[in-house]
């Protein structure tokens, strides 16, 4: 395993670039299409009022200066402050919101995984026929479905009409567990309080499917065409001809193979499952990052909105980082 | 001597859109134990199709239409999935062209034979590896690289991989799908001549399919020469070689450049091999014949028996070996 | 765990910062009238003044000093003693600190001094007619040097002294009170009470109805308020509050500083659809920028154009030059992210009210909350536009200084000037009694009637929905609710 | 040349249009869904039974024979605002698609042709835009660019940019390679010759399937950036506003106007789905499983 | 007869790198090369065919390619009739195409699918202003009708996807020709197409030739092929030429110990020859860390110490017959 290892140690120092690359982007986007000044100030502030802010900021340097010191900043985990209210650290803002988020994510991917991949062994099992129609078509419908739509239908059923869940929210009032991973479902688990448990799975019900659902479609597509493909592979044939039973052929060998391409894509949907978290937060009242961007947006806290691109850009380059080493984990061929 | 197999009559078709295509349609041959038939054709000529078919692992859209495939003497046509599954890998197995993807690149070789042994034969898992390391041996790899991974393999060394993979559980029949044809010269001469020392050693029968008559030449007993589907010659290899009969296989065997000649004069067969969909009426090679005659467009010739064990689908030959 | 169940109320709104220095939004303040208490404290339900953390206070003959009794032996939450000092270190941090609300201290205060443990005086700039209204607003809470950094904006969670003390806090989430045991008052009537912070009116209105919390509170939908009423299964309470929304008027440039055509829009404007269309009905028409129900109120946009006079209007509209085939055209402005969900639809009927003019063609505008407030609104980028306002303090003077004074409506984009107007109400400022003052403010009410550099909408009215079994809900024009007043039967 | 392509891809979509088995429907299905609300999009003034910025009747009415689909909060015919809000959807995705594919294609087809230090850089750049969350960036600009067409359908351009600057350059890093391109080099064809005739044609067989894949992301994306109140300035009917103007009124269970507004948005993103669905099938006949 | 050198390859190079990208090279943290062509040498008379054979990877397309220019060599010289063409640019590099052409392995590929043929046939007389308007196309007519695609009218308007493999390696060889060059390698041409179908391209080459006096670089890996259409032959092994000889000397008396094996493993369509054996272990090592000294060294029966140290030259072993073995 020390070439994994060596390999891992690479493939971090190859993220480092593409690090740079996107707080690049970000950084400069922000800069172009937004003012701070006049965001924290108003318009009207006279001008020595402005240039103190400047330089209070660093903004009267050159912007790559700037973007040095930006770069700087982050290299101590600082992600500067709010402008707005409490002027709080925007790290403490993001660490409030991330739980849920985190949360939200995992249960809906686990959701598209399921579906997904439940259905795309259904279709791909049944190439040509019926269910492989129909499942395709399903992969087709969800992926155009628009997650506040789905959302609010599902609010509209099980929240108004049969009013058997809520619609908003994490948890019932004062249910919360005790903190300590911030994901209610797994605290309320680990300090064995059952009434948060059930509440925090209720709460999380249908942000999951919303999300879940519109997810799985890729899924779905994903594992189809990849398991079709590899089950026209010669091994699988050849898996076949030993007279290996089915189950063998198609979960031990099929679908392992199939995964390594799934697998990836997971690495590159993981961007769809962040903007499809954002909206479904927005729908749901689900305290999250998605809410706090939006909230931020409308009023132009301008660090913190950077601060969150910069958290979301980490992320996705962290998980292309571990889908790479996981990748590399299960494919012996990877391997250098 | 009984036969090992027989076929009769064989029809299998891939129902596609524009029509089923008739990939092979109406074969019968048959072999003896130990033998070895060299099943040889041209591209798309339906010889993996007929490989597959002995199986019954034709893949959709293809489906076995009609048709006998005696084995042992049993008519396995008929056979359920269930039956046929303990039938493949351990009574008759499969080596596939590609050594790149016939193996599972994320199982170590090691497991590949012993999940095939006990699929089997109910016995532990360590005496399935002892059993795997003697197979690694017997086909010429060094057994302590059981652990590794087909991709750390050559070429060679993989399809040696896949013969100890078919040759696992002694079968009495095995195919060999072009299991050559990616192999460079010198390293395909050597496994030629693993196999056959195998193939002596285990008694096995061996379908061999190529498009390359030089080689099956080298290996077969009987050759079964496939055209558009059906078997157009099917005879002992020393007299399919020295004394064709059908006009195909005449002007293969000449179109073929010979290292052992000197000024060898090359011939070729004009034309295209017919659209499996909408095969012609009458010979499926009349089109390129240059024999042809009208009989061969109306109708289609049968496959005449010309001596004991020598047949031609071909109307100059009316059960005798002169022309008519 | 819990012995007794808590009373939980939902609100849609957030704290901000929950710092008195810096919080300079309504709901904020509203927390800090139940974890802190201010030198003096309005009579719930009423306008009126009566001791809080001060036991009694006197005014000095000029009107410039201001001598407060504190109570004795108070405790903050952290345990630190509330007295004199402390009540000065934490007027001196909001000055010092020189945030958003600090200028209700800083335009008002010349310093503050211990006299002795509990007794301290402010010393005023000029004498100031409400300046007991502004020493109960949230700037003036003292706060605890112990937690609390002198120099810096800080949320803790203890060192406050009110009624409630601050259990647990979520941010965006919810807040936990319990009742503070070292109150000198009464105790709350419910020892538990927990705020629920929604995103989302909707999921407010169902967790009423689910019975997940006892008192909805702002805001709900007027959607939302009329179906309650109508199933009845809930109360619902309304009174007008000192919240209110009205329209701006460029007034140093073209067109808007033709007055002719304020007036045409003053009178044009259609107040009772706003009412009835964007709002069901749930907010009042307003004829005055001082609300009803404050005294010195009239109604002078009515009496000076009538509730809706459309001929008056096209009668200016004709003299200032315009037809029907040569409308007045212009752009007006709103913003759909700081006022609900409604204000497209305000926009879009006051578009079709003066359209029917025949004489005014609309061109609607918007722009999120931060450019419209931040930048067009004070650079003068739009001629006119909607806005919306919440009192500082609870005095006339707040709802007219504002918008009038020439020193202060650049800063809201009216940019009107008038030295009668800026004599009126420095006038009204310093005056001390009512009489005197209330003459003053009806003279300053006519004059912007006629002159409409600003023109008022709709008053916004308070509405709370609660279980019916949820008592001591006291709405009054303060708009701060009084948690420690409610209980459940 | 041009013809060529043309007449390949045409005579392709008439030979499929009239499907005779299952997925081939997908082509016929998206293309009358699209061609609907094109059509819808067009004469709009003409279907639509009310005016869609007008209080036409009691807010909030059921529906009925009077108001098909209802009305909304502000008393306007629900129905006479998704047909009009057609309009503003079908514009803004044309704009938005048709900025991204212009500059995707032209960026993909330098970098990948010049290939080098100014490529590598570019791709970089792009390959991080693409890997970050669209909407999200798409949030920020729109936020800051202010609403209105133009700045909404800059705003999406932006982040698909890079999906034709991928698929562009993809290609032709392939196609570079590919032999026949090395046998025009052979023939001593010159650079812009090769991209001309040799490579350009070959990517832009692609673009059909992207195109109109991308139409339905662009679609979404509006959808969202308007849902938040991000997107066009009210009263512009709009799809993604009318549903987040419905939302408020989900707990006195009136449904009909976030209901039918959300539907529309499905059923154009769905319409392009299928579309791109079957056209890959149709133009990648390799692909077909 | 000593006819003239129409092409002249000396020490000829070419190193891949295996890691292409910057990105590659972080990754793998190396800088590796596949040695794919390392320093061969050999000559080519005008008129005559040079058969290069060799099995897959050892090099022969990469020489193809090197010898038309269609990538740098790492060292060495291309000289085509007297004249050094390794470095030439622009302008003086499209006239040099017009003499040299090459005919490509995969016809599926070598055709741009979305160019009829036609156009594709006509487009190096574009390319050189040879001709246009009708003259090109009774060029194109003729030319097309030369290599058999008859009626020509016909095959004018079709794409390439509705052509079978032969019909495909016919237009490539259509293209090539319709310039009149003078050399034209022609990479494994028929190695794709089927069997029956095979000696009539090689015969379409060889009266091609006899009818313009070409010269011929002939890739294969089938020495039987070579066999038959040669004059020259050139055994390559892992980037390097072994042996060179004329055909009759090859087959006849092979010297280099991988010739011999090579012959001798060759399938014969004769079940009654005797079968000789081999002695050659393994197979072909990789090309990025190629053996030492003689690069076929650790297959070879006949190895002694010296091979693995020191690189074998080629070494004149009868007239015209060169060897690259220690053993001679
Ligand atoms: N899965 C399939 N679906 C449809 N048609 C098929 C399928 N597999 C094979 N065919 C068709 O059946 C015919 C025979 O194919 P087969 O693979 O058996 O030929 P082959 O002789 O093995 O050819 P090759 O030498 O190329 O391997 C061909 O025309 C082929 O196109
Ligand atoms: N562009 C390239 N980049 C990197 N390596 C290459 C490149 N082209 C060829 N190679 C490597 O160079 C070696 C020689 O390749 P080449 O294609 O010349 O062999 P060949 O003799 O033509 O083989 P084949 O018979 O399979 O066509 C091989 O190992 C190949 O992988
Ligand atoms: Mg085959
Ligand atoms: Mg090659």
């Amino acid at each position: 395993m020390a070439s994994l290892r060596v390999y891992v140690i690479r493939r971090v120092l190859v993220a480092i670039p593409m690090i740079f690359i996107l707080l690049g982007i970000v950084f400069f986007i922000m800069r172009v299409v937004g003012d701070p000044v006049s965001a924290i100030l108003g318009g009207h502030a006279p001008q020595e009022q402005i240039e103190r802010i400047k330089e209070q900021l660093g903004l009267n340097k050159p912007i790559l200066f700037q973007f040095f010191d930006y770069l700087g900043q982050l290299l101590r985990g600082d992600l500067g402050r709010s402008l707005i209210w409490g002027q709080r650290p925007v790290i403490s803002e993001i660490w409030d919101h991330f739980p849920a988020t985190l949360e939200l994510s995992i249960c809906a991917f686990l959701v598209s995984i399921l579906v997904g991949i439940f259905t795309g062994i259904i279709a791909a099992t049944n190439f040509g026929r019926f269910f492989d129609h129909a499942f395709r078509l399903y992969g087709i419908i969800t992926y155009g479905l628009f997650i506040p739509w789905i959302g609010i239908m599902l609010q509209l059923i099980f929240g108004v009409y049969l009013g058997v869940l809520p619609i908003g929210g994490r948890i019932g009032t004062l249910m919360e567990p005790e903190t300590i991973t911030g994901l209610y479902v797994l605290d309320s688990l680990l300090t064995l309080n059952m009434e948060s448990f059930i509440s925090a799975i209720r709460h999380l019900i249908l942000p999951s499917l919303t999300l879940g659902i519109y997810l799985s479609g890729i899924y779905t597509r994903l594992t189809r065409t990849h398991l079709i493909e590899v089950l026209n592979k010669d091994f699988i044939k050849s898996a076949w001809a030993r007279g290996l039973p089915k189950r063998t052929v198609i979960f031990k060998h099929a679908l392992k193979n199939a995964f390594i391409p799934i697998l990836t894509m997971m690495g590159l949907q993981f961007a769809l499952l962040l903007v499809g978290a954002v909206l479904t937060e927005i729908t749901f009242s689900w305290p999250g990052m998605g809410t706090l961007l939006f909230e931020r947006i409308t009023y132009r806290d301008f660090t913190t909105v950077q601060g969150i691109i910069v958290f979301f850009a980490l992320i996705v380059i962290t998980v292309s980082l571990l889908v790479d080493v996981i990748y590399a984990y299960i494919d012996p061929r990877i391997r250098y | 001597m009984k036969n090992l197999l027989t076929i009769q009559d064989l029809r299998v078709y891939y129902y596609l859109r524009e029509g089923a295509v008739r990939a092979v349609d109406g074969v019968s041959f048959f072999m003896k134990r130990g033998e070895t038939v060299g099943l040889v054709g041209e591209s798309g000529s339906g010889k993996s199709t007929l490989g597959l078919s002995i199986l019954k692992l034709v893949s959709s859209p293809g489906k076995i239409v009609s048709g006998k495939i005696l084995f042992n003497g049993n008519d396995i046509a008929g056979w359920n999935e269930k039956k046929m599954r303990l039938l493949r890998g351990s009574r008759i197995s499969m080596v596939f062209q590609d050594p790149m993807t016939s193996l599972n690149p994320l199982m170590r070789i090691e497991e590949h034979l012993v999940e095939t042994i006990r699929t089997h034969q109910k016995i532990p898992k360590a005496e399935a590896k002892k059993k795997a390391s003697l197979l690694l041996n017997e086909v010429g790899i060094p057994p302590e690289r059981g652990g590794d991974y087909p991709h750390q393999f050559s070429g060679g060394m993989r399809q040696r991989i896949g013969i100890a993979l078919a040759i696992a559980l002694n079968p009495d029949l095995l195919i060999a799908d072009e299991f050559t044809s990616s192999l460079d010269v010198i390293v395909q001469f050597q496994i030629l001549n693993l196999m056959k020392k195998l193939k002596a050693s285990h008694q096995m029968g061996l379908i061999f399919i190529s498009h390359d008559i030089s080689l099956v030449s080298e290996i077969a007993d009987r050759i079964a020469l496939m055209y558009a589907g059906q078997i157009v010659e099917f005879a002992p290899a020393d007299i399919f070689f020295s004394e064709p009969l059908h006009p195909y296989s005449e002007g293969l065997l000449n179109s073929v450049p010979n290292i052992e000649l000197s000024d060898q004069k090359l011939n070729y067969i004009p034309g295209m091999p017919p659209d499996l969909v909408r095969p012609p009426d009458g010979c499926r090679f009349y089109p390129r014949c240059p024999y042809g005659e009208d009989i061969c467009r109306r109708k289609e010739p049968p496959l005449v028996q010309i001596e004991k064990e020598h047949m031609v689908k071909c109307f100059r030959y009316d059960g005798k070996k002169s022309r008519t | 765990s819990l012995q007794t169940k808590p009373l939980v109320l939902g609100t849609t709104d957030k704290i901000t910062v929950l710092d008195p220095a810096k919080t300079y939004d309504f709901y904020t303040w509203e927390v800090f009238q139940n974890i802190g208490e201010g030198l003096l404290k309005y009579k719930p339900g009423t306008t009126e003044l009566i001791p809080g953390i001060a036991k009694s206070y006197e005014v000095s003959p000029d009107g410039l000093e201001y001598t407060f009794k504190l109570r004795e032996g108070l405790k903050f939450t952290d345990g630190y003693p509330l007295n004199a000092a402390a009540v000065k270190w934490s007027i001196d941090r909001v000055m010092k600190l020189d945030l958003d609300p600090s200028w209700l201290v800083s335009a008002f205060v010349e310093r503050v001094e211990v006299v002795d443990t509990y007794t301290v005086k402010f010393v005023l700039k000029e004498p100031v007619s409400f300046f007991p209204a502004l020493v109960a607003t949230t700037p003036y809470t003292p706060v605890s040097p112990k937690s609390f950094p002198e120099d810096k904006v800080a949320e803790p969670t203890v060192g406050h002294y009110g009624p409630y003390r601050i259990k647990k806090w979520t941010r965006d989430v919810q807040l936990v009170l319990e009742a503070n045991p070292d109150y000198y008052g009464s105790p709350p009537k419910s020892r538990l009470f927990v705020v629920k912070f929604y995103k989302n009116a909707a999921t407010m209105r169902l967790a009423l109805e689910t019975g997940e919390i006892d008192v909805a509170w702002k805001s709900l939908r007027p959607i939302d308020i009329r179906d309650l009423k109508a199933k009845g299964k809930q109360k619902v309470l309304e009174v007008p509050g000192p919240y209110i929304r009205y329209i701006v008027c460029r007034c140093n440039k073209p067109p808007f500083d033709d007055v002719r055509l304020r007036r045409a829009i003053a009178a044009a404007i259609d107040r009772a659809r706003i009412c009835q269309e964007a709002y069901k009905g749930t907010v009042k028409p307003l004829y005055s920028m001082v609300p009803m129900g404050m005294w010195g109120h009239i109604d002078a946009f009515k009496q000076e154009y009538g509730e809706r006079n459309l001929e008056l209007a096209r009668k200016i509209l004709t003299e200032a030059g315009y037809s029907k085939d040569n409308p007045f055209n212009i752009e007006f402005w709103y913003t759909p992210t700081h006022y609900g969900d409604l204000e497209a639809d305000v926009a879009a009927v006051i578009k079709e009210s003066l359209e029917e003019t025949g004489m005014i063609k609309i061109d609607l505008k918007s722009a999120e909350w931060a450019t419209y407030a931040a930048e067009y609104l004070t650079a003068g980028v739009m001629p006119i536009f909607l806005l919306g306002w919440y009192p500082d303090y609870i005095d006339p003077d707040d709802y007219t200084s504002v918008f009038l004074h020439s020193e202060w409506s650049p800063d809201m984009g009216v940019f009107y000037s008038n030295p009668e107007m800026d004599r009126l109400l420095d006038k009204a400022r310093t005056e001390i009694g009512i009489e005197k003052r209330t003459q003053l403010y009806e003279k300053i009410q006519k004059l912007m009637a006629e002159e409409a550099p600003v023109i008022p909408l709709f008053q916004g009215v308070l509405t709370a929905a609660t279980q019916p079994n949820v008592k001591g809900v006291v709405l009054d024009p303060v708009m701060l609710l009084r948690y420690y007043l409610i209980y459940k039967e | 040349m041009k013809y060529s392509i043309s007449r390949f891809i045409v005579s392709n979509i008439i030979k499929n249009i009239f499907p005779r088995k299952g997925t081939e429907y997908f082509v016929l299905v998206g293309f009358i869904l699209v061609l609907l609300i094109i059509l819808m999009a067009i004469f709009a003034p003409f279907i639509a039974p009310y005016d869609p910025i007008k209080k036409v009747g009691e807010i909030l009415e059921r529906p009925s024979g009077k108001f098909l689909l209802g009305t909304d909060g502000l008393g306007r015919d629900v129905l006479s605002r998704i047909i009009f809000g057609a309009r503003t959807a079908v514009l803004v995705t044309f704009l938005a698609v048709s900025i991204s594919l212009s500059f995707g294609v032209l960026l993909g087809l330098l970098s990948g042709y010049t290939g080098g230090k100014f490529d590598t850089v570019f791709s970089l750049v792009m390959d991080a835009m693409y890997s970050f969350p669209g909407l999200i960036l798409a949030i920020v600009l729109a936020a800051m660019l202010g609403p209105g067409i133009l700045n909404t359908a800059m705003a999406i351009a932006v982040i698909y940019t890079p999906t034709y600057f991928r698929m562009v350059r993809g290609l032709v890093l392939s196609l570079k390679e590919s032999l026949f391109v090395e046998a025009a080099r052979a023939i001593g064809a010159k650079d812009r010759t090769i991209v001309f005739k040799y490579i350009f044609p070959n990517v832009i067989s692609s673009i059909p399937i992207v195109l109109s894949l991308n139409a339905a992301d662009a679609v979404l994306t509006l959808a969202a950036l308007s849902f938040l109140g991000l997107g066009l300035p009210a009263p512009t009917p709009d799809w993604g506003f009318d549903l987040r103007a419905g939302h408020a009124y989900l707990a006195s269970r009136i449904w009909w106007p976030s209901t039918f507004p959300g539907l529309m948005i499905v059923i154009l993103t769905l319409g392009f789905s299928l579309l791109g669905e079957g056209l890959n099938e149709i133009l990648n006949p390799e692909l077909r499983r | 007869m000593e006819r003239k050198v129409e092409l002249k390859v000396v020490n000829l190079k070419k190193y891949f790198p295996v890691q292409k990208s910057f990105l590659e090279r972080l990754l793998s943290g190396k800088i590796e090369y596949v040695q794919a062509v390392n320093r061969i040498s050999f000559e080519v008379r005008r008129g005559e065919v040079f058969g290069l054979v060799g099995e897959s990877g050892c090099g022969k397309t990469t020489t193809g390619r090197l010898i038309t220019r269609l990538i740098e060599p790492t060292e060495g010289k291309i000289i085509f009739k007297g004249e050094d063409v390794t470095f030439i640019q622009g302008e003086r590099l499209r006239e040099f195409r017009k003499y040299v052409q090459i005919i490509f392995q995969n016809p599926y590929a070598s055709l741009n699918p979305r160019m009829r043929i036609g156009e594709a046939t006509a487009h190096p007389l574009e390319i050189h202003g040879i001709a246009t308007g009708e003259r090109k196309k009774k060029m194109v007519f003729e030319m097309l009708e030369k290599v058999g695609l008859e009626p020509a009218k016909k095959f004018y308007d079709l794409y390439p996807f509705e052509l079978s493999g032969g019909q495909r390696q016919r237009v490539a060889i259509a293209r090539a020709m319709i310039l009149n060059p003078e050399l034209v390698v022609a990479d494994e041409p028929i190695s794709m197409i089927d069997v029956s179908l095979r000696a009539k391209i090689l015969e379409l080459m060889l009266m091609l030739k006899e009818e313009r006096n070409l010269t011929y670089v002939f890739i294969t890996h089938d020495l039987a092929v070579a066999k038959y259409i040669s004059d020259w032959i050139g055994i390559m092994y892992l980037g390097e030429i072994v042996e060179i000889g004329r055909k009759e000397q090859i087959f006849s008396t092979p010297y280099h110990p991988y010739t011999k094996a090579l012959l001798s493993a060759i399938p014969v369509p004769d079940p009654k020859r005797e079968k000789k054996d081999i002695k050659l272990k393994g197979e072909v090592p990789s090309s990025i860390n190629p053996p030492s000294g003689c690069r076929f060294h650790p297959r070879c029966s006949f190895a002694k110490d010296k091979c693995s140290n020191l690189k074998p030259s080629l070494k004149m072993v009868d007239k015209d017959h060169y060897v690259a073995c220690h053993l001679y």
